[in-house]
């Protein structure tokens, strides 16, 4: 009988040994498939060519993001959800591509619109000869049950996009006018409804896949982990998740995309590579691992990668905001001045320059800028502009040695880019007044929403990614109840409601100037830089389309 | 076969050096039987240990040569003293319970112990040996496959000594084999290896505290004491006339019928520190007939007559001052 | 007693372990602030559809309710038969996937982490130790005892990081991060651990690529791990050396390396055994820091992003699947040693 | 007033032969020496740190955005154009609060704890162990990520998360300690004589539990040093308007993929010293309380 150690140890070396002549029989195995391969010269060419070919019709796309919880349109309301769902689902209208204002609408399922006088009556006429599953022509039917499905879910599904864009809300109902027309009645006039019809939300499905329950990932087939019509450029072919972080995705061309005379997609396969953190990102991009990084490569490595020959860097506009909020409901805040005198103390350029190195821009407006509406309100307060705010604490009987002081919170967990690294221009931006004393807390994003409710925070800064592109998912953001900063204004909220009920594009633009400059005198939010958006790929990519709409086009991509 | 000139052994510590043998001579013949008697602390173990070179580090060997068959082992390469070790010297330790490696049957320890030394023997006939060393120890071959923490001490020291005997070599080294063991044992280990040495003769050296166990089973005597040699003769001689007053001083704290008028009585004081020892003979501070030049100078090892060896300057004047 | 009595009652004894840790688990979520409700609103949210929402999370029913569904839910066996893991409840960040499902989806990893880290620490740990007591007091024993005392001083992330830089970003030898690099389609999923499936697969060329993305995670854990066993091999090495059953040894002439190896490590190893079970709740914990760093899609990472979401029930099964794992290492690690130690009789 | 300089006097005439005998117990000795220092001096380091500060260590924009070490700035600055060396100069302090709190905290609740519990025994006793075992079982970093979530940033609520984790060991050590002790004979005495059970405790067992206590506490002020990076790294930290080490470490590897390694390294050896320095006291002490280790 051996010693025990041994035993032990003979145990080991038997599992290395089975697992090693497991390597060599199947390193042995390929051996033979590759000669086999080889001895037909003629295939082993063949497979080498359509090896190569693949080669120029994939594009490889590396990104930090990961679909939040699913791409049903009745639930997804994240950006790489939507994302992923541009491309494989379709809508009756969308923005065209490199849009500057968001609201240049162009026909995609549908061919032609109009609205009645009232806005209340929305009538559409569909585009025939597009194909759903099992050759299933596309009809209004399927419009109404896409849209009587999404609200129909609301209730279940209180957190979906369509709770959120208040589909239940605005539609009253959805008729079946004939095969190819199709009409939405709406509670209310309501301008941006075009907007709303262009979100991935309102991304037609597919009975067959769409049953009256929400849909999710499901480790089975990619198909059936989508209720979206496969009527886009491309059709979900793999998709596979891990402990709720997207694996691999993959995308090919959709052979019956309604659009495919045209020449689009233009690349055959989209494959995304899920990389940790902007770091890697940036090294695979850097080594050439992928053709393409988009979302997120950080603004100092973006600076670095601009000197690099391998890679081109593309910069676009972004509709992303943030603003600082002020709790107006007790001191300091609760006096106008105050508030006011803080925002003129505030130094936007700083931060964008400092901390976003430029890929920010100040935000004198909530309005993003080329935006229908947007104006320079805020510019009248200025930038660090001292004396103003010196003169405005004076007559509230503050000055340098009985400094104004409060506290500003900021989200630490990483939910909003930098906002450590903000907050602390911001502090050093006030401080520099010399009237003013600035206590910076920090609260990671859980506790920071909890205490937004609990309405805890003197000022703390917030972001807003809009649902659809239109002043009107803006505006609102002065006085929106669920920033708990205890605002209202019944004058700036009568305007708003006039603006979403008109498309004459003039006197939206005049009645949203009007509640701006409002915005200016009160500051219960005060705008403080709008994002641009980046992307980072190969020099022989062409066809980047970064606009408005902050949505990546990829069938328009070619290389 | 075995002569130990002039040893010297160091332990080198923090507090300085300690002396722990100093010039240490004698000689053994094949199968005699030597005892080494002394107190704890007086370098009996050391000298056996220095026997097959394995003072704990960091002792050291600093004079002197030990010749094994007139092989000189001070010098000898370890790769050749480790074959030396069990096959010509062989060493029985005090402790039997911890001498035998707890996760080791005790089989495999003598075949270890035989492939090692004969590593062209297979593993059945070393198995086979086995079995006959454990007869002779009278322990049942089968238990073999068992571990020693299922052995008794006596068992465990037989097994011991068993290890010893295997390789039959020349010179058998125990020390203290029977101080942890109760008396009834003691005495059958003792006959053990007293009849194993006859049967494969060998030479012994018993390291013992114990002078009784000592005068009855060795041919001549060494007394140790602060790592001197201060009486080395006969057992029979060294036990009708002890001169160095520690040696009588041993004699008398031992239950004896002959000396039974005598009272029992134990050496007053303690051991030396051997960081600093005493100047002069080492044992002078316990000595009772001790006079100042004992302190002064330090009396030689010298024959009194029929190879009986004093340091002591009741035997003889001569001696080195110390300074 | 029977090793398989044995077994079973150790298994037993962890049970009121593992329900503790759930309950301590379970109320601590419940104090955290933040409402997994509220969390999922980015944006407008009335009362009424948190409400909604917090109905369809079953969060409206009475505490100790949920507490009961919940450890049903774990021990409910048939449920586990069916979908092949426990019901540990739908997830609240994701309110229809299966916490079940995604822990062993991304327990693999951490696994496989764990594994290649404990081997690395106690191959790094034993042959130093065993070193350093070899050469006692030398020079060589002072710097193998620095490096030990070192490895306590070192946040683990720092050393992840220092090793990206080196490795990652100026050598461009190793991937900073992920199980296998992007661009390269994983193996099949047959035990869930890449460096395996890969060769079950036969695939040498993934097996290489999932073993480079390995390195460095398990090279930082087993580093940071090895400190204990240096210091833990060496204090052993040196007590046995001294045992009279080492120097019997070398009296009776055997070789130098059986005297070390066979007769010292072999006796020192067994409570380096034992601190192995005690280091895997450390490990886990490192390994939270660990696949932070290296964004390794396993369990660490999970529980942290979920922290961030408030996802209860998330946490809460991770937590039982850490339990669990620490529990049924420190089983194994008991039977190990009983069957290497035979004074131990089962 | 003049008693209490005599008492400053007759501590520190305590003190310093301590220290000088520390020297006479060979590397151990020198090994608690060594990691003292390391702690004196950072702790004076931070102390004055804004007499020597070259820059305030929060300004930005002081220097060049994330410039390498220069003649102009030794460490180089930070992504905001911070100058590494004045934050390096300032950034100790949170550890050292955070530390020293959670030391105290733990000393404060798991000593009377385990000594309580050991002391009567009995089922309290094996609940209180039995809760404590599993606390211990868990990974404690994951416990007190949780707890800091629940408490929110600032140097004494990590302290808090921190302390959750380390009172059990506390409580073991002082449990294995008073349980060996309780048998020995002159507390049996005490008992026999009728003592009061806490003035037994506090009499008898406490003072023999205080060496290993402090062994605990000097590992665990090492381990607080490194769970406080670790909780800052996962986004728990103090605000950015305080220096910390931990911040930088974590913040710099936004860096990491341009190259910036000075942002990494200097807070990261920083961290390594303290964590280094009590780690070295604690060995020390350790080996010098139970010569077992030292041999």
């Amino acid at each position: 009988m051996a010693n025990r150690m041994e035993t032990i140890i003979i145990v080991l070396v038997l599992i290395s040994i089975v697992v090693s002549a497991a390597t060599v029989y199947y390193s042995t195995n390929m051996l033979a498939n590759i000669t086999a391969l080889s001895n037909q010269v003629t295939s082993l060419q063949d497979a080498l060519e359509a090896k190569l070919a693949s080669l120029e019709t994939t594009l490889v796309v590396g990104t930090t993001d990961s679909v939040e919880l699913t791409l049903d349109p009745a639930q997804a309301y994240d950006y790489f959800g939507w994302n992923i769902m541009q491309q494989i689902g379709g809508t009756l209208v969308s923005v065209s591509p490199g849009s500057s204002t968001g609201t240049d609408f162009v026909a995609e399922l549908a061919t032609a619109w109009n609205a009645s006088s009232d806005l209340k009556t929305w009538d559409f006429t569909l585009r025939p000869g597009v194909y759903l599953s099992d050759n299933v022509e596309f009809n209004a039917s399927h419009v109404k049950y896409s849209f009587d499905r999404a609200i129909a879910l609301i209730p279940s599904i209180p957190e979906g996009a369509p709770a959120g864009l208040g589909y239940d809300l605005i539609i009253n109902h959805t008729e079946v006018l004939s095969t190819y027309k199709v009409r939405f009645v709406l509670n209310f006039p309501f301008a941006p409804f075009l907007g709303i019809l262009a979100t991935r939300s309102s991304g037609i499905v597919d009975p067959k896949y769409a049953p009256q329950a929400q849909v999710n990932y499901t480790a089975s087939s990619a198909r059936n982990s989508t209720p979206l019509a496969f009527v886009g450029p491309y059709v979900l072919s793999e998709w596979n998740r891990v402990a709720g972080r997207d694996l691999e995705i993959k995308l090919d061309a959709n052979p019956n995309y309604w659009n495919i005379a045209s020449g689009y997609p233009k690349i055959k396969h989209i494959i995304f590579k899920f990389y940790s953190d902007s770091s890697t990102l940036r090294l695979a991009i850097g080594a050439g691992d992928v053709d393409m990084a988009y979302r997120q490569i950080s603004a100092i490595d973006a600076q670095d990668l601009e000197t690099n020959p391998n890679v081109k860097v593309w910069h676009g506009v972004g509709t992303f905001i943030q603003y600082l909020c002020f709790q107006t409901k007790r001191a300091p805040f609760n006096q106008t001045k105050v508030r006011v005198a803080v925002a003129a103390a505030l130094n936007r350029s700083t931060v964008t320059e400092t901390v976003f190195l430029g890929t920010a821009s100040p935000a004198y407006s909530i309005i993003p800028p080329g935006m229908l509406g947007s104006t320079e309100a805020f510019s009248i307060l200025g930038d660090a502009n001292y004396t103003y705010t010196k003169s405005l604490l004076a007559e509230l009987g503050y000055d340098e040695t009985n400094k104004l002081t409060f506290d500003l919170w900021y989200e630490s967990s990483g939910h909003y880019p930098q906002s450590d690294s903000q907050a602390l221009l911001y502090k050093e931006a006030l401080e520099a007044s010399g009237v003013i004393s600035v206590t910076l807390k920090n609260a990671d994003w859980a506790s920071y929403k909890l205490n937004r409710d609990q309405e805890i925070m003197d000022a703390y800064v917030y972001g807003w990614y809009p649902d659809y592109l239109d002043p009107d998912d803006y505006a609102f953001l002065y006085w929106a109840s669920w920033l708990h900063t205890n605002y209202s204004n019944s004058t700036q909220v009568s305007l708003y409601d006039q603006a979403r009920a008109t498309t004459n594009a003039t006197l939206r633009t005049q009645l949203y100037a009007q509640i701006d400059e409002m915005a200016a005198e009160q500051c219960s939010v005060v705008p403080l830089f709008v994002s641009t958006s980046l992307a980072v790929t190969k020099p022989n990519v062409y066809g980047v389309y970064l606009d408005i709409t902050m949505d990546m086009r990829y069938w328009l991509i070619s290389k | 076969m075995l002569e130990v000139n002039s040893l010297t052994v160091d332990y080198p510590t923090r507090g300085g050096t300690i002396r722990a043998v100093e010039n240490v001579s004698f000689s053994l013949g094949k199968s005699e039987t030597l005892g080494l008697a002394g107190e704890s602390g007086s370098g009996k173990s050391t000298l056996g240990l220095s026997m097959i070179r394995l003072i704990p580090p960091p002792g050291r060997i600093v004079k002197g040569e030990i010749r094994i068959d007139g092989v000189n082992i001070v010098e000898l390469p370890e790769s050749k003293m480790r074959i030396l070790r069990g096959q010509k010297v062989a060493y029985i330790f005090q402790d039997p319970m911890t001498s035998l490696n707890p996760v080791k049957k005790i089989g495999a320890h003598f075949v270890e112990l035989i492939r090692t030394h004969e590593p062209n023997t297979k593993k059945e006939d070393a198995l086979e040996r086995t079995k006959k060393v454990l007869g002779l120890l009278g322990i049942l071959p089968e238990r073999m496959n068992d571990y020693p923490h299922q052995f008794s001490g006596g068992m465990r020291q037989r097994i011991m000594i068993g290890l010893g005997i295997t390789l039959n070599p020349n010179l058998v080294i125990a020390d203290e084999p029977t101080t942890a063991l109760d008396v009834i044992v003691q005495a059958k280990i003792l006959d053990l290896l007293e009849n194993l040495r006859r049967a494969y003769g060998m030479a012994l050296i018993l390291i013992s505290h114990d002078l009784s166990i000592i005068l009855e089973r060795c041919d001549r005597i060494i007394v140790l004491y602060a790592g001197n040699m201060v009486e080395y003769a006969s057992s029979a001689e060294l036990h009708k006339n002890p001169i160095h007053p520690y040696t009588q001083g041993l004699l008398r704290s031992i239950p004896n019928i002959e000396l039974s008028d005598q009272r029992l009585s134990a050496i007053p004081g303690s051991p030396p520190n051997m960081l600093n020892p005493p100047k002069g003979c080492r044992f002078s501070p316990r000595c009772r007939h001790a006079e100042e030049k004992c302190g002064l100078m330090e009396p030689s090892l010298i024959d009194v007559g029929n190879n009986h060896f004093v340091k002591c300057f009741a035997a003889n004047d001569e001696g080195v001052a110390v300074e | 007693m029977g090793l398989r009595t044995y077994i079973i009652t150790r298994i037993i004894l962890t049970i009121p372990t593992l329900l503790l840790l759930l309950t301590a688990v379970f109320l601590i979520m419940r104090v955290l602030p933040g409402d997994p409700v509220a969390l999922h609103f980015e944006k407008k949210a009335t009362p009424e559809t948190m409400e909604a929402l917090r109905h369809i999370l079953g969060l409206d029913k009475p505490l100790w309710q949920q507490y009961l569904d919940y450890v049903w839910g774990v021990i409910d066996i048939g449920y586990m038969v069916e979908h092949g893991y426990p019901n540990l409840g739908k997830s609240m960040q994701v309110t229809t996937e299966d916490v079940g499902g995604q822990i062993f989806s991304a327990f693999p990893a951490t696994l496989e982490l764990a594994i290649y880290a404990i081997i690395i620490a106690v191959v790094i740990g034993v042959l130093l130790g065993v070193a350093s007591s070899k050469k006692y007091n030398s020079v060589p024993d002072h710097i193998i005892r620095g490096f030990g005392i070192i490895t306590y001083a070192v946040p683990i992330f720092f050393l992840g990081i220092i090793l990206q830089l080196i490795f990652g970003v100026y050598l461009r030898w190793l991937p900073t991060g992920l199980r296998i690099a992007p661009t390269v389609e994983p193996p099949a999923s047959i035990t869930g651990l890449y460096t395996i499936d890969s060769l079950l697969e036969g695939n040498l060329y993934k097996f290489i690529e999932s073993v480079k993305a390995l390195l460095l995670p398990s090279f930082t854990l087993g580093i940071i791990l090895s400190g204990v066993f240096v210091r833990l091999t060496r204090t052993n090495m040196l007590e046995t050396l001294r045992l009279e059953f080492v120097t019997a040894a070398r009296a009776r002439g055997l070789k130098e390396s059986t005297v070390t190896y066979r007769y010292a490590l072999r006796n020192a190893f067994l409570p380096v055994l034992t601190m192995m079970g005690l280091q895997f709740a450390l490990l886990l914990g490192g390994a939270v820091l660990t696949e932070t760093t290296f964004s390794w899609p396993g369990l660490g990472r999970y529980i942290v992003t979920r922290i961030n979401f408030r996802d209860y029930t998330a946490i809460q099964g991770a937590v039982v699947m850490f339990g669990l794992f620490v529990t049924l290492v420190s089983l194994v690690v008991d039977i190990l040693y009983a069957y290497l130690d035979p004074r131990i009789r089962l | 007033m003049k008693e209490e300089n005599e008492a400053k006097r007759s501590i520190l005439a305590r003190l310093i032969p301590g220290f000088v005998s520390l020297t006479k117990h060979g590397p151990s000795g020198w090994m608690v020496i060594i990691g003292l220092v390391i702690v004196v001096a950072i702790v004076v380091m931070t102390a004055v740190a804004p007499l020597v500060a070259p820059h305030d260590p929060i300004e930005s924009r002081v220097g060049p955005i994330a410039s390498p070490p220069s003649w102009q700035f030794p460490m180089g600055t930070t992504a905001l154009g911070q100058d590494m060396l004045s934050r390096i100069l300032f950034g100790g302090s949170t550890m050292l609060q955070v530390s020293a709190i959670s030391v105290l905290i733990c000393f404060v609740i798991g000593v009377p704890l385990g000594l309580f519990s050991s002391y009567v025994g009995g089922n309290l006793d094996k609940t209180f162990s039995l809760i404590i075992d599993a606390v211990y079982a868990f990974p404690g970093l994951v416990i007190a990520i949780a707890i800091a979530a629940v408490l929110g940033p600032g140097v004494v609520n990590m302290a808090l998360s921190i302390a959750v984790v380390y009172i059990p060991s506390y409580f073991r050590i002082v449990r294995s300690q008073v349980l060996s002790i309780k048998e020995l004979t002159y507390v049996e005495a005490a008992k026999s004589i009728g003592a009061k059970w806490h003035s037994i405790l506090f009499k008898y067992v406490f003072p023999n539990v205080v060496p290993s206590i402090v062994t605990v506490a000097t590992v665990n002020f090492a381990d607080a040093v490194l769970t406080a990076a670790g909780l800052t790294f996962i986004g728990l930290g103090v605000s950015v308007s305080i220096p910390d080490w931990g911040y930088d470490l974590t913040k710099g590897r936004e860096l990491l993929s341009s190259g910036g390694w000075w942002v990494i390294t200097f807070p990261g050896v920083m961290i390594i010293l303290l964590a280094l320095g009590f780690t070295f006291i604690g060995e020390g002490l350790s080996e010098l309380l139970n010569p077992k280790l030292q041999r």
